[in-house]
C-alpha cells in the first residue's frame, strides 16, 4: 500500500496555441449566455422570422399545398424584393435585442468585481479579449440573420430556377453585407456602452436612450432645417438606407449613401476607442 | 460644534448638501450626459439657421409656432425628461450603486434634510441648464430673422413667451425631479419606471380628461404660451388655467418629496452585491 | 516560437526599471537581481509595490529600463512571461454569478491548458485551497476569506513557476490567514514555483520569505538576504517577570547590560555579546523572582523595515 | 441609563433569513475594546446597528445615552470607519473631507484649519489634492480614518482600520488610538490582527456566528477558561532534557516536542508555581534558552479555544 502525498505539482503537459485562446472566451461566455433559460427562450423566439421565411418560399412553390389552402399562385405574386427587405427587418430587430440583451452580462461581470486584471494577467492582451468578446456575438447574431436570409435565398432561387438567383443577386449580397454590417456595429456599440456604463440595467437603459434619442433628435433636425442632415447622426436610418441601396429599393432622406456609410463607420471607430479606453486592468488616474 | 437647534441648523445644512449636489451635477466627468442632451436643442437651433432659406429670414411670423412644437414634442418630452432621470436618479440610486451613501447617513443630519437639501441641490442644477438651454434656443430661434425677430424677442408678448417657457421648465425639472428621486430610492433599477412613465406621458393626449389629471406632462402643457395641436387623434380636454396648472406641480412635486423624506428615514446598508 | 528555457537564469532582474503615470514618476531606475526561492516586497503605502508587479504583467508600459523574468525580456516576450505567472492581484477579483470549478477552469484554460486537463487541475487546485467542499457554489456568495483562496487557486492552477501575490492574507480571519501562510511556504519548500509576496504584515513576509525588497517613493530603500540578516544581528533579550522587582533590574545593569524598561516588570536589555541568557536565570534564582517570559530577538525584519525607512530623511 | 457606556441589549438583526447577529447584549466601557471573530461572524453588522446605519430585528441599543435612530445627535458624538473601499466620485482627499466637516457645521477658514489639522494625523498632506480613485488601497484607510476623528468624537467605531497600512502607518495609527482611548472616550477595534488586538486593547468581545464568545478584558477571559491548563512554549538546544525533568512536578501535565526539536511546549495546571521551578530546571541543565513564552496568553489561544481553528468563514 502506497501513501500518496497530495503536494502542488506544476503542469507539464501540451498547452494550447496562442492563437485560439481568444476562443476560450467566447466559448466560456456563450455558455454563460445560453445559462438562463429565458435568454435561450427569446433566442428560439428570434429564429422564428427566418422560420416562418422559409415556410412561405417553400408554399409559394407548392401548387397542390396551394390549392388545398385555397390560394393560388398568384395572390402569392411571387415572391418580391418587398417581402425580402421586410424580413431583413425582422431579423434585423431581434439581433439588436439579442445584442442588448447579451453585451451587458459579457462586459459588467468583469469589469464589476475586477476580474479583468485576472483576464490581462493571462497570456492574453486586450484586444484578444475583445475579439473574444465579440466573437460571441458574431457566433449569436449570424444565425437568426444572414445565415437565416442566405438559406432562404438561396431556397428561393432553387426552387424558383431558371437564374432567378443570378437575376436577383442584390438581394443575396444585401443580406450577407447587410447583416454582417449591422452585426459589426451593434456588437461595437453595445459593447462599448456595457464597458462605459457598470451596471447591466443602466447599460441597456443607455443604449436604447441613445437609439431612441437620436433616432428623436434627427427627426426633430429634419423638420426644422426641413432637409436630411438629421440623418447624419441616425444610426437606424443609416443602416435601413444603406441595406435598401443594396437591395436597389427605396432610401428615406436624400443622403447621399456614402454619408451613411460614414455614420457607420464613425459609430465603430467611437466604440473602438470607447472600449480602448475603458478595458483597462486598472483605473488609471492621472 | 455648533450648537444651535432647529430651522438654522437646517437651513444651513440644506444649504451644503445642495451646494455639494450643484457640485457632482455641473462639474463632475459624469454630468457629460447632461450636457450632451442640453446641447441638442441648442444646436437644434444652429442648424436651423444654417439652413433657413432667404424668403423667411425677412419675418418671423411662424417661428413662433415652430418653436412650440419643438418645445413640447422635443424639449420637454425627451430633453428635459432625460436629463431629470438622469440627475435626480444619481441623488440616492447611484450613490447605493457606488457604495458611497453611507457617507451621508455617518452625519449629524437628519434623513429628511438630507432628501430635501439632495433634491434642491439637484432642481437647481437642472434648472440651471435647462433653463439656460431653453433661453438660448430661443433666442437662436429668432436671431437669423434679424431685425423682426430681435422686434419680436423684446416686445411685451415675446418677453411674456420666454418668461413662460422658463417656468414650465423649472416646473418640469421639480415635479420629473421629485419623481425620479423617489424611484432612485425606491427602486433598484429605476429605468423600468422611467419608461412606464415615459410610456404613460406620450399617451397622455389620447386619453379621456380625468386621465389627463394624473399626467405631469398635461399640466405642463397648459402653462405654455402658445397653444400647439397633439396631432389628429388628441382627444381635446379643456385646459387647465395656469395658475391651477402651478399649484397642481407645485404639489405633486412636494407630495412626492415628502414621501421620499419619508421612504429616506427607513434607509438600510446592505450594499448587497448585485 | 519562444526561447528556450535557461532554467538558471535569475527569476527577476531589474535593470534601470522606470515607469511613470501621467506626470508622476512612480517607479525610479529600479536596479536589483533576485533568484531565491521566495522575495519579499515592501514598503509604505503608495512606494510602488503593486505598480511594479503590475509593470511585470504588462499593464503599465515601462517609460525607460527594462526587466527580465527568468531571462525573458519584458518588451518583448509579454505573453510569455504571463503564461508561467500566477497572478494574485491585491483587490478582490472575482466573477460572481458562476461556480468556483467553473471560474478556476475558465482560468487554465486562459493560461493554455486543454479543457480537460483544466477541469483536472481547477478540482486539485480548490481542493489543495481548502475549497473542496464549496467548489460548486457561485463565487459570488462566498466570505472574504473564501474569494481569497479562489484568488490563490486561480493563481496555482497552471503550475506557474513564478506566483505574485499582493497582500494575499489582506482581511482574513487568523486561521484562514494560517492556511494562507502554510499553503505558500509549502509551495515554496516544495520549490515548485518561485513566489513574489507583496505584503504590510511583515509577519507573514518574515516566515515566507528569504530575500526582501524594499521600496521608498518609487526607489529601492534596502535590498538584504533575510537569511544571512538574521545570523548576523546583534542579539537583544525580552524579559516578562511575574512581579515587577528595581532589585532585579539594578542586578541585570551591574552584569552589563543595557536595560530599556518598556512597563513595570517588562524589561528590554541589550547583552554584551559574551554574557548568555543563564545568568539572568542566576540572577533571577537568587533574587527568588520568576521569569515569565524570555525572548532573545534578532533584528526582526519590523527593525530593518524602519530603519530602511529611517535612513533617507525621515518616513513617508 | 448612565450616559457613559454603550449598551446594547438583547439586539438580534436578519436579513430576511440570513443571520446578522442574534440576541447580543452587552456594555461596552470607554477605553479601547477589540472586537474579534471570524469573517462573517457579524460584527460589521453589530457596528452598522451602533450607528444607525441598520435597524436591529429586535432588542434597543443606546451609545452613549443616545438612541442610534436620531442622527442629528449621534453623529455629534460618534465616528465611523467602515469597511467600505468606495468614495463618492471624483472626489479628492481634501474635497471629501471638507465636505465632511461642513456637515458637521464647520465651514470656511476652521474647516480648512481642522482638515489640514486631520490630514497631518493621518499622514496624507502630500496627496490631499489628488483623487481618492489614484490611492493606494492604504491612502484610502488613512483617508477613511481621518472622515471618522475630523469631528473629535467621544465614540470612535473602527472596523479594520488598519487594513492595507504598512507598519508604520501601523504603528501611527496604534498610537493615535491609544492616545483617543485614553482620553475616556470610547474606541471600539474591529481587527483580524490579533497580536496588535493583544497589544492595544483594554477589553475584548469575541464574537461567532452572530453571538457574543466571551467579553472582557483578555486575561480574565483567560482565566476563565479553567478547562485549558496554562501553555508555555521553551526554545532551546536540548528541549529533551527540559522536558524529562518538567515530569518530576505534579502540575505538568503534558511536555511536547515541537518545530523538529527546537522547542518544548509544557502544560501546567498552577502556572504561580511552575515559573520559578522552571528557571531551577534551566539552571541544572545547562540549557541555552532562546525563548520562554507563555503560548495561550494571547487572543489568539483564547481565540482558537473558543471558536477553534476550523472556525472559518460560513
Amino acid at each position: 500500500m502506497a501513501v500518496y502525498e497530495r503536494i502542488w505539482r506544476r503542469y507539464d503537459g501540451s498547452l494550447t496555441p496562442l492563437r485560439w485562446r481568444p476562443a476560450v472566451i467566447t466559448k466560456y461566455a456563450l455558455a454563460e449566455a445560453f445559462s438562463s433559460r429565458i435568454f435561450a427562450a427569446f433566442y428560439v423566439l428570434c429564429l422564428l422570422p427566418t422560420a416562418i421565411g422559409v415556410f412561405l418560399v417553400y408554399l409559394s412553390h407548392n401548387v397542390s399545398l396551394l390549392q388545398q389552402v385555397g390560394l393560388t399562385k398568384e395572390f402569392m405574386g411571387g415572391l418580391t424584393a418587398v417581402f425580402f427587405q421586410f424580413l431583413f427587418l425582422w431579423q434585423a430587430l431581434p439581433a439588436f435585442f439579442v445584442a442588448v440583451i447579451v453585451s451587458p452580462s459579457l462586459i459588467a461581470a468583469d469589469i464589476s468585481n475586477n476580474a479583468l486584471s485576472l483576464y490581462l494577467g493571462r497570456p492574453i492582451d486586450r484586444r484578444d479579449y475583445v475579439l473574444g468578446k465579440m466573437a460571441v456575438l458574431f457566433l449569436l447574431l449570424s444565425p437568426i440573420t444572414w445565415m437565416g436570409g442566405l438559406l432562404i435565398f438561396i431556397l428561393q432561387a432553387y426552387l424558383e430556377g431558371n437564374g432567378w438567383g443570378f437575376e436577383n443577386w442584390r438581394i443575396g449580397t444585401a443580406y450577407f453585407v447587410g447583416h454582417i454590417t449591422w452585426i459589426v456595429v451593434i456588437s461595437l456599440l453595445t459593447l462599448a456602452i456595457s464597458a462605459w456604463v457598470r451596471f447591466k440595467p443602466a447599460a441597456r437603459g443607455a443604449l436604447f436612450g441613445i437609439i431612441f434619442i437620436l433616432a428623436g433628435f434627427a427627426q426633430a433636425i429634419n423638420a426644422v432645417t426641413n432637409t436630411s442632415v438629421g440623418d447624419l447622426i441616425n444610426l437606424t436610418r443609416a443602416i435601413y438606407n444603406v441595406v435598401m441601396s443594396i437591395f436597389g429599393g427605396p432610401t428615406h432622406g436624400d443622403l447621399p449613401i456614402a454619408l451613411n456609410w460614414f455614420t457607420l463607420a464613425a459609430t465603430c471607430v467611437l466604440s473602438i476607442w470607447m472600449l480602448h479606453r475603458k478595458l483597462r486592468a486598472h483605473e488609471v488616474v492621472s | 460644534m455648533s450648537g444651535s437647534h432647529g430651522w438654522s441648523l437646517w437651513r444651513r445644512q440644506i444649504t451644503v448638501l445642495a451646494k455639494q449636489e450643484i457640485g457632482r451635477s455641473l462639474f463632475s466627468r459624469r454630468s457629460l450626459a447632461v450636457y450632451l442632451l442640453a446641447a441638442m436643442p441648442i444646436a437644434l437651433a444652429l442648424l436651423r439657421a444654417l439652413f433657413l432659406p432667404e424668403s423667411q429670414r425677412a419675418h418671423a411670423a411662424h417661428t413662433t409656432t415652430e418653436f412650440a412644437e419643438v418645445y413640447h414634442f422635443f424639449i420637454l418630452r425627451f430633453i428635459v425628461f432625460f436629463s431629470a432621470a438622469m440627475l435626480f436618479v444619481k441623488l440616492f440610486r447611484g450613490e447605493i450603486l457606488e457604495r458611497s451613501l453611507h457617507y451621508h447617513l455617518l452625519a449629524p443630519v437628519r434623513r429628511e434634510i438630507l432628501t430635501v437639501g439632495k433634491y434642491i441641490g439637484g432642481l437647481l442644477a437642472s434648472a440651471a441648464i435647462l433653463g439656460a438651454t431653453v433661453v438660448l434656443t430661443i433666442v437662436l430661434f429668432y436671431l437669423p430673422h434679424g431685425r423682426a425677430g430681435m422686434a419680436h424677442l423684446t416686445s411685451a408678448s415675446g418677453l411674456g413667451e420666454g418668461f413662460a417657457y422658463l417656468v414650465t421648465t423649472v416646473l418640469a425639472c421639480a415635479a420629473y425631479g421629485a419623481l425620479f428621486l423617489l424611484a432612485g430610492l425606491y427602486f433598484k433599477n429605476p429605468m423600468i419606471p422611467a419608461v412606464l412613465f415615459l410610456g404613460w406621458e406620450l399617451l397622455t393626449p389620447f386619453l379621456p380628461g380625468f386621465l389627463k389629471l394624473l399626467s405631469v406632462v398635461h399640466y405642463l402643457g397648459s402653462l405654455e404660451p402658445v397653444p400647439i395641436s397633439q396631432g389628429p387623434f388628441a382627444l381635446m380636454a379643456q385646459p387647465v388655467p395656469g395658475w391651477l396648472a402651478v399649484v397642481a406641480l407645485i404639489a405633486i412635486s412636494v407630495g412626492l418629496l415628502a414621501l421620499g423624506a419619508w421612504k429616506a428615514r427607513g434607509l438600510e446598508i446592505t450594499y448587497s452585491t448585485e | 516560437m519562444t526561447q528556450p528555457l535557461n532554467h538558471d537564469a535569475p527569476v527577476l532582474e531589474l535593470d534601470g526599471l522606470t515607469v511613470k503615470l501621467g506626470r508622476r514618476t512612480i517607479l525610479d531606475q529600479l536596479e536589483a537581481s533576485f533568484s531565491g526561492r521566495a522575495i519579499g516586497l515592501l514598503g509604505p503605502n503608495g512606494a510602488g509595490k503593486t505598480t511594479l508587479l503590475r509593470t511585470l504583467l504588462g499593464f503599465y508600459p515601462p517609460s525607460a529600463g527594462g526587466a527580465k523574468v527568468f531571462g525573458r525580456e519584458l518588451a518583448t516576450e509579454g505573453k510569455q512571461i504571463r503564461a508561467e505567472i500566477g497572478y494574485m492581484p491585491e483587490s478582490d477579483a472575482y466573477i460572481s454569478s458562476i461556480t468556483a470549478i467553473h471560474f478556476v477552469r475558465l482560468m487554465a484554460e486562459l493560461s493554455g491548458l486543454p479543457s480537460e486537463a483544466a477541469l483536472e487541475r481547477a478540482h486539485e487546485a480548490l481542493f489543495y485551497v481548502g475549497l473542496g467542499e464549496a467548489r460548486y457554489r457561485k463565487v459570488g456568495t462566498f466570505s472574504t476569506g473564501m474569494k481569497q483562496m479562489v484568488k490563490l487557486a486561480q493563481a496555482l492552477v497552471h503550475g506557474p513557476r513564478l506566483l505574485m501575490l499582493d497582500e494575499p492574507t489582506n482581511g482574513l480571519d487568523p486561521p484562514a490567514r494560517k492556511r494562507m501562510i502554510d499553503l505558500v511556504s509549502d509551495i515554496r519548500d516544495r520549490g515548485t514555483s518561485r513566489i513574489i509576496l507583496s505584503s504590510h504584515l511583515l509577519g507573514d513576509v518574515e516566515t515566507v520569505c528569504d530575500e526582501v525588497l524594499i521600496l521608498k517613493r518609487g526607489a529601492i530603500a534596502d535590498s538584504c538576504d533575510l537569511e544571512a540578516d538574521r545570523r548576523a544581528n546583534k542579539s537583544f533579550v525580552e524579559v516578562d517577570l511575574e512581579a515587577p522587582s528595581d532589585e532585579f533590574d539594578r542586578a541585570v545593569g551591574a552584569l552589563g547590560c543595557e536595560v530599556a524598561s518598556l512597563e513595570p516588570g517588562r524589561l528590554k536589555l541589550v547583552m554584551p555579546a559574551d554574557l548568555s541568557t543563564r545568568a539572568l536565570w542566576t540572577t533571577a534564582d537568587e533574587l527568588g523572582v520568576g521569569i515569565r517570559r524570555l525572548d532573545l530577538k534578532r533584528d526582526s525584519l519590523q527593525d530593518i523595515f524602519m530603519r530602511a525607512m529611517e535612513d533617507n530623511h525621515g518616513g513617508v | 441609563m448612565t450616559a457613559d457606556i454603550i449598551s446594547v441589549k438583547n439586539v438580534s438583526k436578519f436579513y430576511g433569513e440570513v443571520l446578522g447577529v442574534n440576541r447580543v447584549t452587552v456594555d461596552i466601557e470607554p477605553g479601547l475594546t477589540g472586537l474579534v471573530g471570524p469573517n462573517g461572524s457579524g460584527k460589521s453588522t453589530l457596528m452598522h446597528l451602533l450607528c444607525g446605519l441598520l435597524r436591529p430585528t429586535r432588542g434597543s441599543i443606546s451609545v452613549i445615552g443616545v438612541p442610534p435612530d436620531k442622527p442629528e445627535e449621534l453623529f455629534r458624538l460618534v465616528g465611523y470607519c467602515t469597511q467600505y473601499d468606495s468614495f463618492p466620485n471624483g472626489s479628492t482627499g481634501y474635497s471629501f473631507l471638507s465636505h465632511t466637516l461642513a456637515l458637521h457645521g464647520l465651514d470656511g477658514v476652521d474647516a480648512d484649519r481642522r482638515a489640514w489639522e486631520v490630514l497631518e494625523q493621518v499622514g496624507l498632506t502630500e496627496a490631499a489634492r489628488r483623487r481618492i480613485a489614484g490611492y493606494s488601497k492604504g491612502m484610502r484607510q488613512r483617508i477613511k480614518l481621518a472622515q471618522a476623528i475630523c469631528h473629535d468624537p467621544r465614540v470612535l467605531i473602527l472596523d479594520e482600520p488598519l487594513n492595507g497600512l504598512d507598519p508604520m502607518g501601523r504603528a501611527e495609527m496604534i498610537d493615535l488610538f491609544k492616545e483617543l482611548a485614553g482620553a475616556g472616550r470610547h474606541v471600539i477595534v474591529s481587527s483580524h490582527i490579533l497580536h496588535e488586538v493583544d497589544l492595544i486593547s483594554d477589553g475584548v468581545i469575541m464574537i461567532h456566528g452572530g453571538s457574543v464568545v466571551a467579553e472582557g478584558s483578555i486575561r480574565d477571559v483567560r482565566g476563565e477558561i479553567t478547562a485549558q491548563p496554562l501553555q508555555v512554549l521553551v526554545r532551546c538546544d536540548r528541549p529533551h532534557a527540559i522536558a524529562a525533568r518538567a515530569f518530576e512536578f505534579a502540575h505538568v501535565v503534558e511536555a511536547q516536542i515541537v518545530d523538529e526539536a527546537t522547542g518544548v511546549l509544557l502544560r501546567t495546571t498552577d502556572a504561580g508555581a511552575f515559573f520559578p521551578e522552571l528557571g531551577r530546571i534551566i539552571l541544572d541543565s545547562g540549557v541555552e534558552v532562546e525563548t520562554v513564552t507563555p503560548a495561550d496568553e494571547s487572543v489568539h489561544a483564547v481565540y482558537d479555544y473558543l471558536i477553534g481553528d476550523g472556525g472559518g468563514g460560513p
